[in-house]
């Protein structure tokens, strides 16, 4: 294995693997504030790319521009998850033992819903959007690299900064940060418990959103498309510790790169396989994951 | 007489805290011993070494001579030690009856007889009309009153309980107190937590006191308590020179 | 072209729905009682899109026989055909199978595209001794059981395997120009590891090298990792096996990383045979590759027959794109059971499977497919199928193999032009 | 269960069973027995075909349901024990010669085995992290026998899946041409999972899931091993879910990794359960009774028109369930009709 195609695969790897780290933002979040497993994580991408998608089909709207529509939709969208299918199971449970499972049940559920109507409303075909314009790919050192990818990945690196950054200083990221802590001890100092769940959902959501809109330039899109990308999501949400934000984007950028490294020497699926297996090893070893306290 | 439950030197650390520092203290057969001390003491960590969640760092546990440190809950429960938690823990979509039964389990593979011991204890709690209700529908003090009886139903011979009155009205603390009573006169040892001091004087045939991971004082309830050790412990300095 | 399609299609669906109800009504009214034709097809799940295509493909053909009188030699019975999901499943196709035959008393079933779900299903068909026109399915041993009743119109997957590397041995003698090594992409299930495997044992045969073999589980989300993985073999050409998602993304990725094959990309199918592939890339994505397909992707420009035009015309409408390989071979399907219809004249099982044995047909609609004729073995297996190789030439999918259906007009690119020369 | 206004005087758990049997044994014991009348009254095939596909899924369910629901944990891996159940009794058969009838006790055993090494490292993992976990580790599976065209010289076929050759009427080989005897078979499957789960449910096993359930650390306090029992229940689990396995590629007489192995199948399975009751002796059987022919008939009379519109009906009917039934339709049901007969119903 020669250095140029090395460093090429490490390349390839950290694009993706940011892009990873950036679609399971939003699934961490939800998890560390709710703790919530967001099963349909996967099916909310489906259809903010598909916003992205008719956005541009129909009005001809630039898909990064079309993000400005598909972020505060897909912030509605999941606000009303949570509002209305999500909250009253909390609100029964929390009498009683917290049980993670039904919420887990309650968005496989919405995971079966979202991804068939989504099958019955836009049929099986798998689209794509063309942008009139050709994004070319920037030269590094003899390796191209894909403009929109690059996008995607520095995106991802933002917003889990700025997440970071809001959760810490703004006053409705600090109750965030105190309700994730203890519920019913943020619900007595006076903070709205559940309206802070959905705006945690939205914001979960609106994430999503803003990578829809940027993966809508490179990524066709079939009803079945979130499936893979919420199995991944878990797998570095796992990696990086479940509700960790830094942890999320270098969960992401290690499986980016270890795939990307990996199948280089052995096939696609035994990569596939040793990505699958490293989740297992990481959840029986170390719970918490790689940036998480044990 | 030789002791039931026998502690020499034990001793437990989490990370930087010692929670338990040599502890050396023995319940006698059929007495019941009150541990005492004030909040952050090492009470429950030394009660959960007891139980099997912790394993002591050094030192020995001794149950009827045996060795039973650092061995898991349901080895435990099976040497003979039953106990209760402090938040009462009760299988909540089970009935009064099958909660009973599962701690008969532990003795006897009978569902026959295991449902007759449990309605017996049933009545034995004073529950029986209750014995067909979910737990979950149980009032708190109901579910501690059932988890003392699950852990009876394990047959043991010494007896864990952690906060046998919290949260408990005066007259059912007085029906609890009642209740351990009739539990040591059926020949059980039996050692308890507790913050309330009442109840400690009036259940406790002895009682040892620690204080920040340290046996300080041991001994008679009434005579320990005028100890100015354990006055210092639970008031702090200036209540006892004032008292003095 | 995608807004009107956004618009028509919900309108569209309806229509259908109403146009098939009043026929259902309308039935009991006419001279003869229609004559039901199950059709099992993958129209959920993984493979709907194939399905449906198929499906549209199928109920054009029996609307174009109704509306020319119907089956003459029954009395002008109209066709009736009845759609049933197999989701891509065994256990649901199985059970369809049963439900067309025992519930809906069809007299003759087609489908079912997946190998997987075909290869069962036509097993109870056997069963109840009902004859089944395979579609879609290439699985060798369907048409291998000595069974009675199972007849496939289109190739077995060995067929398909040859075919490819048939063409590149005849533009290799045509031009002398000849890719030594070949890398294979593959979807990693059934059919694109059985191709893959034939493509092999062939390949070896013919003194080419594979110096990669990779599989892809299906719904990939990138492939940068297996595009560095050719470019680092740099192989003379690429064999690929994958589904319209996963064609797509490869394609595309292929584009921006600019990785050439000296002898292009050589697509079985799957996705490059999809309409809906074609209208989410650009044309530079596309260009020079080629697809070997079961069905000849010019035979539109170059037939006269109304009715094949009009099916064409038809499809558009409903989904948007013209006639697809699926849709193309749902048709040709519904067309060989009418013909058999005709020379049975008569639904009744029995008789209809002894037709469809006999069946010799040289011209007409059931060719769109673009053999030379249909004609089954006594396996069931039609002797003319093969499939038809094309490369997409300045926008335009041109035939290039085999050498008699090849228009004048078109000289193959071969070697094809790197990115930096397009 | 509504059981507050029962009488106070002692004993009368046994003398509501002056009955029999008590009340779910008797819906368990007329459910199946009228079942077992069915093909000596309807001759229908695609009926009978129908029925063998509820009373599958059921069975599968009821496997699920007997480690899954009462110990509290979501497996939406079970494929990865039906998968090799029915790929180790097919291969036996087709390589050794191995009738089927032993092949899948040997299917069983191998699934077991699976479970235990599987279970032991995750069964203490909680909640979605069982889960998680589960899932991967079918896919591990899944993919690799998809990839896996032989291994040891074992012919896995890969993606393209195993095929039982056809033998006709041949009772050694598990094949009939008629669906009566497969209807039979599955028929008894299921009931003698619904007796092993009831039987179960009574034992200290059940007692002790219900405990572990209820409340880990308090179960422990017991005298229960939580890992042992646990285990023990995977084990048994898998072994049934592996018979399903072996049931289903005797009776397509084809199993591919994709479907056996696959994710689906498992929700399947969980879903019936959960829609069902969970922790429930009859929960999985009425939850696949429901369940399968919404499917079927929103396939039939549908013909494909709406694409996917009965998995839409599944993911309402699982949130529905969820939100309003957590105990599964079949709690709401239980009360009903006891109050129409009158019944004092005890619980189980």
């Amino acid at each position: 294995m020669d250095f140029f195609i090395l460093s090429f695969a490490v390349t390839n790897g950290l694009l993706l693997g940011g892009i990873y780290g950036g679609v399971a933002l939003g699934l961490s979040l939800i998890f560390g504030v709710l703790r919530v497993v967001n099963f349909a994580h996967g099916s909310f991408l489906m259809l903010s790319l598909y916003i992205s998608f008719w956005l541009w089909s129909i009005f001809g709207l630039d898909p990064y521009l079309s993000a400005l529509i598909n972020i505060p939709a897909m912030f509605m969208l999941g606000f009303a998850v949570q509002a209305l299918i999500i909250s009253p199971l909390i609100k029964r449970e929390s009498a009683l033992v917290v049980e993670p499972l039904s919420a887990l049940l309650l968005t496989a559920g919405i995971f079966l819903v979202l991804d068939n109507a989504a099958l019955m409303a836009f049929g099986p075909d798998v689209r794509a959007v063309q942008t009139s314009y050709y994004m070319p790919s920037l030269m590094l050192g003899g390796i191209p690299v894909n403009s929109q990818r690059l996008i995607g990945a520095v995106a991802a690196v933002i917003v889990a900064a700025a997440l970071s950054w809001w959760l810490r200083t703004s006053h409705l990221g600090r109750s965030i940060r105190a309700t994730a802590q203890n519920r019913d001890a943020a619900a007595m100092s006076g903070i709205n418990v559940p309206f802070v769940y959905a705006v945690t959902f939205g914001i979960g959501c609106g994430i999503l959103g803003l990578f829809g809109a940027l993966m809508s330039t490179f990524i066709p899109i079939s009803p079945s498309i979130g499936l893979s990308f919420g199995i991944k999501s878990f797998i570095v949400v796992v990696l990086g510790g479940l509700g960790s934000i830094p942890g999320c984007i270098i969960g992401g950028i290690v499986i980016g790169v270890f795939e990307a490294v990996a199948s280089q020497f052995v096939t696609a699926t035994s990569a596939a396989i040793g990505s699958l297996a490293l989740f297992v090893l990481i959840l029986i070893f170390r719970p918490a994951g790689i940036m998480g306290r044990a | 007489m030789t002791p039931i439950l026998e502690l020499a030197n034990v001793s437990k650390r989490f990370g930087g805290i010692q929670a338990v520092k040599d502890a050396s203290f023995s319940v006698g057969q059929g007495e019941i011993l009150g541990l005492i001390g004030p909040n952050g003491a090492g009470k429950t960590t030394a009660f959960n070494m007891i139980a099997g969640f912790f394993k002591p760092d050094t030192g020995t546990i001794r149950l009827e001579g045996k060795d039973i440190a650092g061995k898991k809950p349901w080895e435990i429960c099976e040497a003979g030690i039953g106990r209760t938690f402090q938040l009462s823990k009760p299988f909540g979509d089970l009935t009064v009856v099958e909660n009973l039964m599962v701690g008969g389990f532990a003795r006897n593979r009978d569902r026959r007889v295991n449902r007759e011991k449990a309605e017996e204890m049933s009545a034995f709690l004073g529950m029986a009309a209750k014995r067909n209700i979910e737990a979950n529908n149980l009032t708190a003090f109901d579910r501690r009153k059932l988890e003392l009886g699950r852990a009876l139903c394990t047959e043991p011979k010494l007896l864990l309980m952690d906060e046998v009155v919290a949260g408990a009205t005066p007259s059912e603390a007085g029906e609890m107190v009642e209740l351990v009573l009739k539990v040591r006169a059926r020949g059980i040892s039996i050692l308890i937590v507790e913050h309330v001091m009442k109840v400690i004087m009036s259940l406790s045939d002895r009682v040892v006191v620690l204080d920040y991971g340290e046996m300080i004082a041991s001994g008679p309830p009434k005579e320990v308590v005028s100890q100015p050790a354990v006055l210092k412990a639970y008031f702090g300095e200036r209540y006892v020179q004032s008292r003095a | 072209m995608h807004r009107d399609r956004f618009y028509t299609k919900p309108g569209l669906w309806l229509a259908t729905a109403f146009s098939m109800l009043s026929l259902g009504l309308a039935a009991p009214a006419s001279a003869a009682d229609p004559v039901k034709i199950g059709c099992a097809l993958p129209l959920s799940g993984g493979s709907a899109t194939v399905g449906n295509q198929t499906r549209v493909g199928a109920q054009i053909a029996v609307n174009q026989v109704n509306a020319n009188g119907g089956i003459k030699a029954l009395g002008g019975a109209p066709l009736e055909i009845v759609f049933a999901d197999t989701q891509s499943k065994a256990d649901v196709g199985v059970t369809e199978t049963e439900r067309l035959i025992t519930r809906e008393n069809v007299a003759v079933i087609c489908g079912s595209f997946n190998s997987a779900v075909t290869f069962p299903a036509t097993e109870v068909a056997e069963r109840y001794k009902t004859p089944w026109i395979v579609v879609g399915a290439v699985k060798d041993e369907i048409t291998e059981r000595n069974f009675k009743y199972i007849f496939r119109i289109n190739n077995k997957a060995t067929f398909d395997a040859r075919e490819q590397i048939d063409a590149m041995d005849l533009l290799g003698q045509e031009s002398g120009k000849k890719p030594k090594t070949i890398a294979m992409l593959y979807e990693g299930s059934d059919w694109g590891r059985s191709h893959a495997g034939n493509v092999k044992k062939i390949a070896a045969e013919r003194g080419y090298d594979i110096v990669v073999d990779e599989a892809a589980p299906p719904n990939q989300v990138d492939f940068s990792n297996q595009l560095l993985k050719i470019r680092a073999a740099a192989p003379d050409a690429i064999i690929v096996a994958l589904y319209t998602p996963d064609h797509l993304l490869f394609t595309r990725q292929m584009m921006e990383q600019r990785l050439d094959a000296p002898f292009g990309i050589h697509s079985v199918g799957g996705g490059m045979e999809d309409p809906a592939f074609y209208k989410a890339l650009p044309q530079a994505a596309v260009d020079y590759a080629f697809v070997q397909e079961d069905w000849q992707i010019d035979k539109i420009k170059t037939t006269q027959d109304p009715l094949m035009l009009d099916a064409n015309k038809k499809m558009e409408e409903e989904l948007g794109y013209g006639l697809s390989a699926y849709g193309a071979q749902g048709y040709s399907s519904v067309y060989v059971i009418a013909d058999a219809l005709e020379r049975a004249g008569s639904a009744d099982r029995e008789k209809l499977r002894d037709a469809i044995a006999q069946t010799d047909i040289k011209d007409g609609p059931a060719l769109i497919t673009g053999y030379l004729g249909i004609k089954f073995d006594e396996q069931g297996q039609n002797t003319f199928a093969n499939g038809v190789i094309s490369q997409n030439l300045g926008g335009e999918r041109r035939t290039i193999w085999p050498a008699q259906s090849r228009s004048a007009d078109v000289k193959p690119v071969w070697p094809v032009p790197g990115w930096s020369e397009r | 269960m509504n059981t507050k206004t029962i009488p106070l005087e002692r004993k009368d758990v046994e003398k509501t069973t002056s009955l029999p049997l008590r009340p779910s044994s008797l819906v368990a014991v007329v459910v199946l027995g009228v079942l077992a009348l069915v093909p000596a009254l309807v001759s229908d095939s695609f009926f009978i075909h129908s029925l063998i596909m509820i009373l599958f899924f059921a069975y599968m369910s009821t496997a699920w349901n007997f480690v899954c629901g009462y110990v509290g944990q979501l497996s939406l891996g079970h494929t990865m024990f039906s998968g090799a159940g029915g790929y180790c009794s097919v291969l036996l058969f087709t390589q050794l010669g191995v009738s089927p009838w032993i092949g899948m006790i040997f299917g069983g055993f191998l699934a077991a085995f699976l479970s235990v090494l599987i279970g032991l490292p995750t069964f203490r993992l909680k909640g979605p992290y069982f889960t998680l976990t589960m899932i991967a580790c079918a896919e591990i599976l899944r993919i690799w026998v998809e990839n896996t065209n032989d291994f040891y010289g074992i012919p896995l076929k890969g993606a393209e899946g195993l095929v039982v050759p056809s033998m006709g009427d041949d009772v050694w080989a598990f094949q009939f041409t008629s669906k009566i005897p497969y209807f039979y078979i599955i028929l008894i499957m299921l009931a003698v999972a619904i007796f092993a789960t009831r039987l179960m449910e009574r034992s200290k096993l059940g007692y002790c899931l219900k405990a572990i359930r209820g409340d880990r650390d308090a179960a422990e306090a017991l005298g229960i091993n939580p890992t042992r029992y646990t285990t023990l229940a995977f084990a048994i689990s898998a072994f049934m879910t592996a018979l399903g396995g072996s049931f289903y590629a005797q009776f397509f007489r084809y199993i591919n990794p994709e479907r056996n192995m696959g994710l689906e199948l498992s929700i399947d399975m969980a879903v019936m359960s959960i829609i069902g009751g969970q922790g429930t002796v009859l929960g999985p059987l009425l939850g696949a009774a429901i369940l399968v022919p919404i499917a079927e008939a929103a396939r039939g009379t549908l013909g494909g028109s709406f694409l996917g519109l009965h998995l839409v009906i599944y993911g309402l009917a699982l949130i529905a369930c969820v939100l309003y039934f957590p105990k599964g339709v079949i709690h709401p049901l239980g009360r009903f009709f006891s109050r129409l007969f009158g019944l004092k119903e005890t619980r189980g």
